[in-house]
């Protein structure tokens, strides 16, 4: 049974990266990488999202749409969890870490529209996976997407003394870089089995 | 007014550093030719001239200097290193194509040298391995298992062959680089120790691949002498890769490899000695090397035992690569006066 | 049908619950970003920006009222540390408010001076000394040079002089030599 | 000669030395100039208040202008004559730009003023400290500072040990060496005046051991006295005060603390004869010893007056040779080309360097840097050098300073060992004086954030007292105050105007 759980972690942090792989949440993956400090913030922020998120989504999915015979309104339903959970963490934010909350600036409550926020509930309701599993599946993929920000918010902070051919520059150089980290990231593969 | 202090200066150019890493490839390479032939000189060649004229024209659309920084050999050693990890019978756009995805993706889209945030010689190879997952997994076999005796014409041929051997000739030529065989045969419950009786298997790695990395080793050890390289990376790469593959083969012998199989084969020494200990892609402090030879250590030997592929090393790297800023900042020494 | 209404208001009702209590619990006064965007801004006071002064600016920034780019003495690099704090992209300075001048302090001929006493009403550091029909003097060290002393002047004796660089305030250049890839970035 | 007790500092570097090319002759003095130029800030500090006035007639020794505050030294005349002019000259400064010197133009009699030496075997610390003060004397290794202020020490410190450095560990440079071999005498004296002026319980002398007669001579002269002369090895840059400290005990002086913190003070060989010089025989100080070496007829040292026109010195030398480019002030390593061969011989000045493409070839074209940390091997401080070079080169000065860019020593180690020839220390001085400037601005602007508030408070407060005079002025209308009382009011407003107004001149 560990072992079952130890290897949806793997998997979702190392083989299955939610960003490197599933290539979901590439929106905050470019918009908050540009400095280390904001990257780790926004990291913590939405891997809490995605476990709580995951959480909620899997009680809502499984006493209310079920039993009910409601999947069909599963998106939408989960869309208004992820964002009430969003506002949440926002408001924590704006209370207990101000500037942090003026640095993310619109990026936190975009967490609402991040594709790997609501990817993974769906995700975790499409493979049926138990309450255990599915906060496990949010928080590895939590994990995954923390650490793979995390490191290529260092990767650009690198870049800025780099002297980058100019049509490169910005955004064109860090998806370059973002696909060769998904290159790493395929050595990986198989890791699950 | 010039007004800069030292006035003096006492380094070797960047060119003599890159030559002499060329120069401690050469004992590899000469045992390279020897057991398997002249396929990889052929690659070596074909690799050079692209990148001399991959960087001419890329310095030329970026109006730098050419002359220098074709002169840095830097391209140079990435393309001799792309050359000698990719087999040997491979068809000659294979090199080309390598060679010209590490050159413009591993290192100028960065800025050239000095730059890159990725070793290009693996950038290279990585998407080659991806791209043609066939070409670069049918190793060639040391000539003299070869069923049919082969002249240094025909290798020469096979190399410039722009269509695909035929399945017989392949088969005939090549096998899985003894790593890859070990995996398949494990698949299928073979023990271990039968295993390695197949003709493939030499005295410590595979039969001759391990004699080519003895020359490796040699390479090394002459770039560790003249201090080009130093000694925390192959060191902290080697050790870690040994204990972790001597805690799995004293567990279970009949299915983890020797430790010092897992060293004398695949990529492990040109890894320890010339890929891992590339400056620009690596850590630069002595402690973050050795956090860094140790982690790639530990990746390669996880990806050659339960990952999809039968050698790690290019992942790990590039892995590891990632890292690096990180493990940087991480591990600042101990600045003079301070805590 | 119904089911499903009931189920989203349902949803929506403890949201809102949830979210409304938060509101109150979690309720933040006061912005600290004014703060930090007044210690970047250079202090002269000058109103280029088309505020009254820099802390006006700062507050109308952190409101997205104005742009970063409207401080000439800040210049670019002031917009740039601008951009950096408020996660935006960086644009250079906007012409329209001024250009960026070498810094310069103002000088008050005092054969000229008549003792009107404006230009002193005028100081937003209040850096000009003297009283009214007596000769004004501007202390130099206090003065930000933002040039608000000069309209009001009847007689026109005030004039900018650029501080010059001696042995003391002199630094080192950024270095240049004879290979292009290792310009500045 | 042993090598024991030694501490190995991480890094340092040992290029050529080149010091014998200019220790084989004694060290030779210099006729009297005919014009001396010297420059009111020949020490770190307060500009030195001047004495004198175009015209006047001054005397070898006598005082032309006095220290300003305790940070500051006094300058001297260097020999007899007139106040030719007080203008702003060139001086001997990496900007090349000018500041304020006085010229004298001398009367070639180098008359003394009357010296007055001191008693100082019978004067406490305080009375010699008080005396040195007014010497002139500040440190001669290169540094500056004024003597008198390390010699005083704090009543809570108390300084255990008195370190003397003599290991000149720059090449080419050999002023404290030749100094050493011949003078050996006054420096121990002097050695032992400034023990106990600090009342150290030890004195270690440090020199490097390429300095054997030397060596040989303080050995001599110490021969009855406790000081120990140790041996360290050649290697730059020893001469570093931290790294000797560390080099002769192991102890580290922990970052941003000075190692009178840790009961040690650290004089040059040539500050402390120029101390024994100034109380036993009341000579303040008017020369030094400067190296003129390189591409010069006759390498040598000579004592030259301060203010004596470099264009002398190398004339002295030998005049200059045919490929000569430039002149260096200090050594190799940490020197800079001097803007003028007519700047004057400064306290700084310890040596000349006449540089020539053969000595010195102009630097090979710059590559990008590859990041082999041989800059991190070589340096004394542990520093990283490549992550600084890459911050700087970027402008990211936070970043440079937070990577401790301040703890750099400027000592070029590792340019000497760059592969790709980038001179880095240039980067880190750009980086370190663009901080500084930086960090001035941003105080210059709290003060004017702080005045400009204050003057909205005031104008605030004004508005407010006003509004109350109109309500008070229709209060009285109202109930038809007395003329008196109205008279009162008046009176206590205009007060209240005028004590605002002084406030505010006051501010």
């Amino acid at each position: 049974m560990i072992q079952h759980y130890f290897l949806i972690i793997i998997s979702t942090v190392l083989v299955n990266n939610i960003v490197l792989v599933k290539i979901l949440g590439l929106c905050p993956f470019m918009g908050v990488s540009k400095k280390l400090e904001t990257s780790i913030s926004m990291s913590a922020a939405t891997a809490f999202v995605l476990t709580i998120g995951s959480m909620t989504s899997w009680a809502i999915s499984h006493y209310l749409l079920e039993p009910n015979d409601l999947v069909y309104l599963r998106t939408l339903s989960f869309i208004v969890v992820i964002a009430g959970v969003v506002q949440f963490t926002e408001m924590i934010m704006e209370k207990n870490f101000p500037l942090l909350h003026q640095l993310l600036g619109i990026f936190l409550p975009l967490i609402t529209t991040n594709c790997a926020v609501l990817g993974i509930p769906l995700l975790n309701a499409q493979s049926s996976h138990t309450l255990i599993e599915s906060a496990l599946f949010g928080f590895g993929g939590g994990i995954g997407f923390s650490i793979v920000l995390i490191l290529f918010a260092s990767l650009r902070e690198r870049l800025e003394g780099a002297e980058i051919p100019t049509p490169f520059k910005g955004a064109a150089i860090a998806l370059v870089t973002a696909s060769i980290m998904s290159l790493a990231f395929m050595g990986f593969a198989g890791l699950d089995r | 007014m010039d007004n800069r202090s030292p006035y003096i200066a006492d380094a070797p150019s960047v060119s003599v550093i890159m030559f002499k890493v060329l120069l401690a490839l050469i004992p590899g390479i000469a045992l390279y030719v020897y057991v398997f032939g002249l396929g990889v000189i052929v690659n070596i060649i074909l690799a050079s001239i692209t990148v001399v004229l991959a960087e001419s024209t890329i310095l030329a659309i970026r109006k730098l200097p050419i002359k220098p920084f074709i002169l840095d050999g830097s391209g140079l050693v990435a393309a001799w290193l792309l050359a000698v990890s990719i087999p040997s019978i491979a068809p000659w756009w294979i090199i080309v194509i390598g060679t010209l995805l590490c050159i413009t993706f591993g290192k100028h889209i960065y800025g050239g040298l000095g730059y890159n945030l990725f070793n290009p010689a693996m950038v290279g190879y990585a998407i080659l391995l991806i791209s043609f997952p066939s070409i670069m997994t049918h190793w060639q076999i040391p000539i003299n298992l070869m069923e049919n005796h082969i002249e240094w014409l025909d290798q020469i041929k096979i190399v410039m062959n722009s269509h695909l051997l035929s399945k017989e000739t392949i088969d005939a030529m090549s096998s899985a680089t003894p790593l890859d065989y070990i995996k398949t045969q494990l698949t299928l419950n073979q023990p271990l120790n039968i295993i390695q009786q197949n003709k493939i298997f030499g005295f410590l790695g595979g039969k001759g691949l391990d004699l080519v990395n003895l020359g490796y080793l040699v390479g090394g050890l002459y770039m560790l002498k003249e201090k080009i390289i130093s000694w925390h990376l192959p060191v902290a790469f080697l050790a870690s890769l040994f204990f972790i593959a001597l805690i799995f083969y004293s567990i279970a012998p009949d299915t983890y490899a020797s430790p010092l199989f897992h060293i004398m084969s695949g990529g492990s020494i040109l890894c320890a000695f010339f890929i891992i200990t590339d400056p620009v892609s690596g850590p630069t402090t002595p402690k973050g090397k050795i956090y860094f030879g140790i982690a790639i250590g530990l990746l390669v030997f996880i990806i050659r035992i339960f990952g999809g592929y039968p050698e790690g090393v290019a992942f790990a790297v590039l892995l590891m690569n990632i890292f690096v800023p990180l493990i940087d900042s991480l591990t600042q020494p101990r600045i003079f006066g301070h805590k | 049908m119904i089911t499903a209404l009931l189920v989203m208001i349902f949803l929506a009702v403890v949201l809102g619950l949830v979210l409304g209590y938060s509101a109150i619990k979690f309720k933040v006064d006061g912005d600290p970003m004014v703060a930090r965007i007044d210690a970047i801004l250079p202090q002269t006071q000058c109103g280029q920006c088309g505020y009254p002064g820099c802390k006006p600016y700062a507050t109308a920034i952190a409101k997205g009222e104005a742009d970063i780019n409207q401080c000439p003495p800040g210049g670019d690099a002031g917009a740039k540390a601008l951009a950096e704090l408020m996660g935006m992209e960086f644009k250079p300075l906007n012409q329209e408010h001024g250009e960026q001048k070498p810094r310069a302090v103002a000088l008050i001929d005092e054969s000229t001076c008549i003792g009107c006493t404006l230009c002193i009403q005028a100081c937003p550091v209040d850096a000009i000394l003297g009283a009214a029909k007596q000769m004004h003097t501007i202390i130099a060290s206090e003065c930000t040079g933002c040039e608000l002393c000069l309209p009001p002047c009847p007689v026109d004796c005030i004039t900018m002089e650029p501080v010059l660089e001696n042995s003391q305030s002199w630094k080192w250049k950024y270095p240049v030599y004879n290979i292009q890839n290792v310009s500045k970035a | 000669m042993e090598l024991k007790n030694i501490f190995k500092f991480n890094g340092g570097v040992h290029p050529n030395e080149n010091k014998s090319l200019s220790s084989s002759l004694p060290i030779a003095r210099l006729p009297i100039p005919k014009t001396l130029v010297l420059p009111l800030r020949q020490h770190v500090g307060h500009v030195a208040k001047l004495k004198v006035k175009v015209g006047d007639q001054v005397l070898k020794g006598q005082i032309i202008a006095e220290a300003d505050g305790n940070i500051s030294a006094a300058i001297h005349a260097p020999t007899s004559g007139t106040i030719l002019k007080i203008s702003e000259e060139i001086i001997p400064h990496p900007s090349g730009l000018p500041d304020f010197c006085v010229t004298i133009e001398s009367d070639l009699k180098d008359k003394w003023i009357e010296k007055k030496p001191i008693a100082w075997k019978k004067l406490d610390s305080a009375a010699l400290i008080e005396a040195i003060s007014s010497s002139g004397i500040v440190g001669l290794g290169g540094a500056v500072f004024p003597s008198h202020m390390k010699l005083k020490v704090n009543q809570n410190q108390s300084i255990e040990t008195l370190v003397i450095n003599a290991a000149e560990c720059e090449p080419f440079i050999t002023c404290d060496d030749m100094f050493m071999r011949e003078t050996a005498d006054e420096i121990i004296q002097g050695t032992l005046i400034a023990q106990t002026i600090l009342q150290a319980k030890q004195c270690v002398i440090g020199i490097e051991d390429n300095k054997i007669e030397a060596y040989q001579a303080l050995k001599k002269a110490a021969q009855k006295t406790s000081i120990e002369i140790k041996i360290v090895p050649t290697l730059y840059p020893s001469g570093d005060a931290k790294r000797l400290i560390y080099l002769l005990m192991g102890i580290e002086v922990p970052k941003e603390k000075r190692s009178v913190d840790l009961g040690i003070q650290v004089f040059n060989v040539a500050t402390v004869a120029a101390i024994y010089r100034y109380l036993e025989l009341g000579e303040p100080s008017i020369s030094r010893i400067v190296t003129i070496t390189g591409n010069v007829q006759n390498p040598q040292n000579y004592e030259a007056l301060f203010g004596t026109p470099l264009s002398e010195l190398i004339e002295a030398a030998g005049g200059k040779l045919n490929k000569t480019q430039k002149f260096i002030m200090g050594g190799p390593m940490m020197g800079f080309d001097l803007p003028s061969i007519n700047v004057p011989v400064t306290k700084a000045m310890n040596c000349v360097i006449e540089s020539s493409p053969e000595l010195f070839p102009s630097p090979k074209p710059v590559m990008p840097c590859i990041r082999c940390a041989r800059c991190a091997d070589a340096c004394p401080v542990n520093l990283q050098p490549q992550e600084l070079y890459w911050f700087s080169k970027s402008s990211q000065l936070e970043k440079a300073k937070d990577y401790n860019l301040f703890d750099c020593i400027e000592c070029g180690c590792c340019t000497y060992v760059c592969p790709s020839n980038i001179p880095l220390v240039q980067f880190y001085r750009y980086a370190k004086s663009e901080i500084i400037a930086q960090d001035k601005a941003k105080e210059a602007a709290n003060t004017a954030r702080e005045r400009n508030e204050s003057r909205l408070a005031r104008i605030e407060r004004e508005k407010k007292e006003r509004a109350e005079k109109h309500a008070q002025k229709a209060l009285g209308a109202q109930e038809k105050n007395s003329d008196d009382e109205k008279k009162l009011t008046i009176a206590a407003a205009m007060e209240r105007v005028k004590q605002t107004q002084q406030e505010n001149i006051k501010n």
